[in-house]
């Protein structure tokens, strides 16, 4: 398929290119994270033996709507004590960022906000910033279960930065560049395919980050009650819940954009591909959340540093010696031997991981 | 936490919940689809057949909540007390059904109805106008067999039925 | 079948150790003095041949002129079970020794006698009201109260 | 298990949380104050009460048959094991033999109610540790069949008000039995599809093995009775200690846990609903014909005494102390609620534990608060 790349500045000037894309990006986040609340509860639905939202609209498409505007109309509680400006501001700070990630997310035939030459750290860079937001939230809300899930959100995405950012080195590797033009631009073999342990890292700690799955830790509803959002009502709690499903729809486009080749694709027309691949990776997201209980904070740690940042380096290290000794060979002959070094080496590693059993003598 | 079943247990259950993409939801939606309820059902309403019904009491003193109000004249007419108030607190009454089976002459049914929520307190009184069986307040089969053969079969989960439409 | 030990064959055991304290021995109970309750009890809990180590239910029981407490026994090695009865004859503050230091079972069910019956027991490690609020004046469960 | 000692350097002040009476994974209104340092829990004092309904002080103002819708609303999740106790007991104090058909329809619904009561300990458990409400789900699924065979005995899906003394109220409606033979072929394939959903996930047992252990000579010393005291490694049930009504007939073993933590207690249940099932299938094959309640007054005025009738119910042993005085109405109506003992050692399982953990081991022992409060 021929790669008809959008000029970066496509329709002349900077400004109106600024202006169409910004536009465009907020409105792409915005439908999208309607329709994915909508399938996640769909398919999750489906996967509970169950029908899911089908009243509001035709199969229920427009629930998500309908809670919008519920929770629009909410009244908007301020804990007394609590810090009032902090509080008001972290749904803000929590959300912003993930509207900023998909700035340098490529859509279609390179159409993006911002083709800039460090695409992926700048991804990195901004989407901790959520944190800060979280932290604020729990910290603003002067409530003990609030305090306990903001504490545990940052723990665990400052343990998790780590074996991200390091699988992702590996994926730079290959690609030579750091901006998601060129690495989509280098997938003629899906990183996937390339980069087997590098994707379980990524995808494993991505789930961390944005606490979803295994990893919920912090708003942990059989704990906590709601951790950081137990004392955000009505439009606050909407963006808060808007953040979280961005931070998804974020991962998924990261994911897709990386591992899976972007928008390239044989036959269906390419913004159609960078859809389809987007709601496999969230599809394979909400399964997991389906299906898999939840970590205890320690076992999260310790799985972080113990198990997924070794790993991180190790992959980084074969990448390397690959690409240094054999840079003229056909990238295909890497897809089993990267393949089996992956098996080998979760194999050999969780042999002796083991966990602290928690029990601490009072 | 041991990894050395390397995901193995993970897998199983992710492998569960896709198979269940290909299989028909068990819920029914309840408005457009209903199930048939069961023919000995304690609906929550009590259906009183006025002659045979010989004003003893006995289904009063049975309920152990006191729901059932029941004054009856002091003559006996052809070895009856003629009935003047018979009234059941359905919003006391929680369908024990113990008075049903108290009752020595066949007199006191439960109904096989489950929608009859009030908006206020005391229509949940029921008295004895609106204790007569009619074609829509069907008798329930409890403590009767024979009433319940009439009534349709119960829809079972056992035989993946999801009610009819 | 768990064996119903009969008070009677129990209370030649128990007179040789602690002579005088058994008040009275039906056939399938054993109503022991109040106060040497403690040392009956852990008797029957340690000696080899009794060894009633489970404690099944503890139950008071308000008959007016006295108030009864009903400990049943079992013991799971032997499969034989017990009734052991202690009473107490004043109203106004019916006290007994607790079993809490040889079976930690009496531990809720001693409190919810107190809180339902109003017996207090000496030596509970912390004896307050466990199903009502602590505010709550009375015992609910004495027949005289309205 | 290996325990690491842990000197505080920096002197934190423990503060107290309450996972106070409305909270999603308390089962019910229970309160647990916790002192926590941290993460770790340093003490914890549960406190209940909040469903108290007074039930002993009603009983003592109805008649025999009067108090058995009470006995519903005790562990409403077993009812019919409470009916089926609190008839034993009167049973044993007013002397009233009870048919032969009537004791194998009490032990084919008490079976079941088993099996429903188990599914339901055993989601709620898997909820608590995250698995986002599939295995809740997948369990009402199944809970749903029995009920729906309950509804077709009695006419009620919760309350049942089934056993009466002496028997059981109504017999069986004809297509009862091949609906419960579908449901006694189909229900070990729905529970090897349950166990395959996370028996051996990793994450599961990384968060309830080991966790919240009580050990053999505790679990006894408080009382504790049921899957909570046979995953400790005590294997005394109360079906083949004492067999009640025809038990002694049916041959199925018990199961008996190793450690005592959260994953055995789980392990054990689901264990008890395969042995349950194994008795089911003995139960339907040799069900006699004939009457389904003995003789009994509507009033029943048992002789002056005491007795005390006990079963082996889902959470554990169930017992009934009557005390009757002669009169219509019983003199004094003890409950011995099982889970109102399983929770005497629910501190000292928590001490030290984090408070992920509080919410498992809680969720594990599967209290039902209609019976702690009563």
């Amino acid at each position: 398929m021929a790669m008809q790349m959008l000029p970066p500045d496509w329709p002349g000037n900077f400004w109106a290119h600024w202006a169409i894309f910004a536009v465009a990006v907020l409105v792409f986040v915005l439908l999208m994270v309607i329709v994915f609340i909508w399938f996640e509860r769909r398919a999750m639905a489906v996967m509970q033996a169950r029908l899911g939202p089908n009243r509001a609209g035709p199969f229920g498409l427009l629930q998500s709507v309908a809670d919008a505007l519920k929770i629009l109309i909410k009244e908007d509680i301020i804990p007394a004590r609590g810090d009032k400006v902090v509080h008001w501001l972290a749904p803000v700070v929590a959300f912003v960022p993930v509207l900023l990630v998909f700035a340098v997310v490529p859509f279609r035939g390179g159409a993006l906000l911002a083709d800039l030459n460090i695409g992926i750290l700048y991804i990195v860079a901004i989407s901790s910033v959520t944190t800060v937001g979280v932290f604020m939230a729990g910290w603003a809300s002067n409530n003990k279960y609030s305090t306990l899930g903001a504490m545990r959100q940052v723990a665990s995405v400052v343990s998790y930065e780590i074996p991200v950012v390091l699988s992702l080195v590996g994926v730079i590797l290959l690609a030579g560049s750091l901006s998601m033009q060129q690495i989509v631009a280098a997938q003629d073999i899906p990183f996937i395919l390339l980069q087997p342990l590098g994707f379980l890292l990524f995808f494993t700690g991505a789930l961390a980050e944005i606490n979803r799955a295994p990893f919920d830790l912090t708003e942990a509803d059989s704990e906590l009650v709601a951790g950081y959002m137990t004392e955000y009502s009505g439009m606050k709690f909407g963006l808060f819940f808007l953040a979280e499903y961005g931070e998804a729809l974020a991962i998924s486009a990261i994911v897709t954009t990386i591992f899976l080749g972007g928008w390239r694709g044989p036959v269906l027309p390419d913004w159609l591909w960078f859809l389809v691949k987007v709601f496999i990776v969230f599809f394979v997201i909400v399964w997991v959340r389906t299906t898999v209980p939840r970590l205890r904070i320690d076992q999260l740690m310790a799985l972080a540093w113990k198990f997924l940042f070794p790993l991180a380096l190790l992959n980084l290290l074969i990448t390397a010696i690959e690409i240094l000794v054999w840079p003229a060979a056909s990238l295909w002959v890497f897809v089993p031997i990267n393949i089996a070094i992956a098996i080998v080496l979760v194999v050999l590693w969780s042999r002796f991981f083991k966990l602290g059993w928690g029990k601490v003598e009072v | 936490m041991k990894f050395e079943r390397y995901g193995i247990g993970i897998a199983k259950g992710l492998s569960v919940t896709i198979r269940h993409l290909l299989r028909r939801p068990v819920t029914t939606r309840y408005p457009e689809q209903r199930l048939n309820v069961s023919r000995r059902t304690r609906g929550n309403e009590l259906i009183w057949d006025k002659d045979k019904c010989t004003g003893c009491g006995t289904c009063a003193k049975a309920c152990h909540i006191g729901a059932i109000h029941i004054t009856t004249s002091t003559n006996l007419v052809d070895n009856k007390y003629e009935v003047q108030k018979y009234e059941v607190d359905t919003g006391y009454c929680i369908f024990c059904g113990l008075c049903v089976e108290a009752c020595p002459f066949e007199a006191l049914f439960l109904g096989y109805d489950y929608e009859r929520a009030q908006y206020r307190r005391n229509d949940l009184v029921q008295t004895k106008e609106t204790m007569t069986e009619t074609p829509q307040r069907k008798v329930s089969g409890y403590f009767y067999p024979g009433r319940a053969a009439r009534l349709p079969r119960q829809s079972l989960l056992v035989d993946n039925d999801r009610g009819q439409k | 079948m768990t064996l119903a030990l009969s008070g009677k064959d129990i209370t030649k055991k128990i007179e040789k150790k602690f002579p005088g304290c058994v008040a009275e021995a039906a056939a399938e109970s054993l109503l022991v003095k109040g106060e040497a309750l403690s040392e009956v009890a852990a008797y029957l809990k340690n000696t080899p041949g009794l060894d009633f180590d489970y404690l099944t239910a503890v139950s008071g029981v308000d008959y007016l002129d006295y108030f009864e407490v009903v400990y049943h026994l079992t013991s799971i090695k032997h499969n034989h079970s017990l009734v052991l009865k202690a009473r107490c004859y004043n109203r106004e503050n019916p006290a007994l020794p607790s079993v809490v230091s040889l079976w930690r079972t009496a531990d809720f069910q001693e409190r919810e006698i107190y809180d339902l019956l109003g017996i207090s027991f000496t030596g509970h490690p912390n004896l307050k009201r466990i199903a009502l609020w602590d505010g709550f004046e009375g015992h609910p469960l004495r027949k005289d109260f309205l | 298990m290996t325990t690491q000692t842990r000197e505080v350097v920096v002197n934190t002040e423990p503060f107290v949380v309450n996972f106070g009476p409305a909270h999603p994974s308390t089962h019910g209104v229970f309160r647990m104050r916790m002192t926590l340092d941290g993460e770790v829990i340093v003490d914890m004092e549960p406190v209940f009460g909040y469903l108290h309904r007074g039930i002993e002080k009603l009983a003592e103002e109805r008649t025999y048959t009067q108090v058995i819708p009470l006995t519903d609303r005790l562990d409403y999740l077993a009812s019919m094991n409470n009916n089926l106790a609190y008839c034993l007991a009167v049973e044993k104090l007013a002397g009233i033999a009870v048919p032969e058909r009537a004791e194998y329809i009490r032990v084919i619904i008490a079976e079941l109610q088993r099996i429903a009561s188990h599914l339901c300990a055993v989601g709620f458990f898997l909820n608590d540790c995250g698995a986002f409400m599939t295995p809740v789900l997948y369990m009402l699924r199944e809970r749903e069949r029995i009920l729906d065979l309950f509804d077709m005995v009695c006419g009620q899906r919760l309350t049942y008000n089934y056993m009466r003394v002496g028997g059981v109220s109504q017999d069986f409606p004809d297509e009862f039995i091949p609906a419960v033979a579908k449901f006694i072929g189909e229900m070990p394939g729905w529970l090897d599809e349950y166990e395959r959903l996370l028996k051996e996930n990793e994450i599961l047992l990384a968060r309830a093995k080991g966790v919240g252990i009580l050990p053999r000579d505790l679990a006894i010393n408080i009382g504790a009775s049921g899957p909570v005291l046979r995953a400790s490694g005590v294997p005394w049930d109360i079906r083949k200690a004492d067999p009640y009504s025809i038990y002694d007939r049916f041959e199925f073993d018990v199961p008996v846990g190793l450690a005592g933590d959260c994953y055995d207690r789980y392990r054990v249940r689901v264990e008890e609903m395969r042995q349950s099932l194994r008795i089911l299938r003995q139960a339907i094959k040799d069900l006699p014909g004939g009457e389904v309640r003995s003789q009994v007054p509507h009033l029943i005025r048992p002789p002056a005494g005491e007795a005390y009738g006990h079963l082996e119910g889902p959470r554990g042993e169930l017992g009934f102390y009557l005390v009757s005085d002669g009169s219509i109405a019983p003199y004094r109506f003890h409950v011995r609620a099982p889970t109102f003992i399983n929770l005497t050692a629910l501190s000292d399982m928590m001490r030290g534990w984090k408070v992920a953990d509080a919410i498992i081991v809680f969720g594990s022992i599967d209290i039902c608060m209609g019976e702690v409060d009563r």
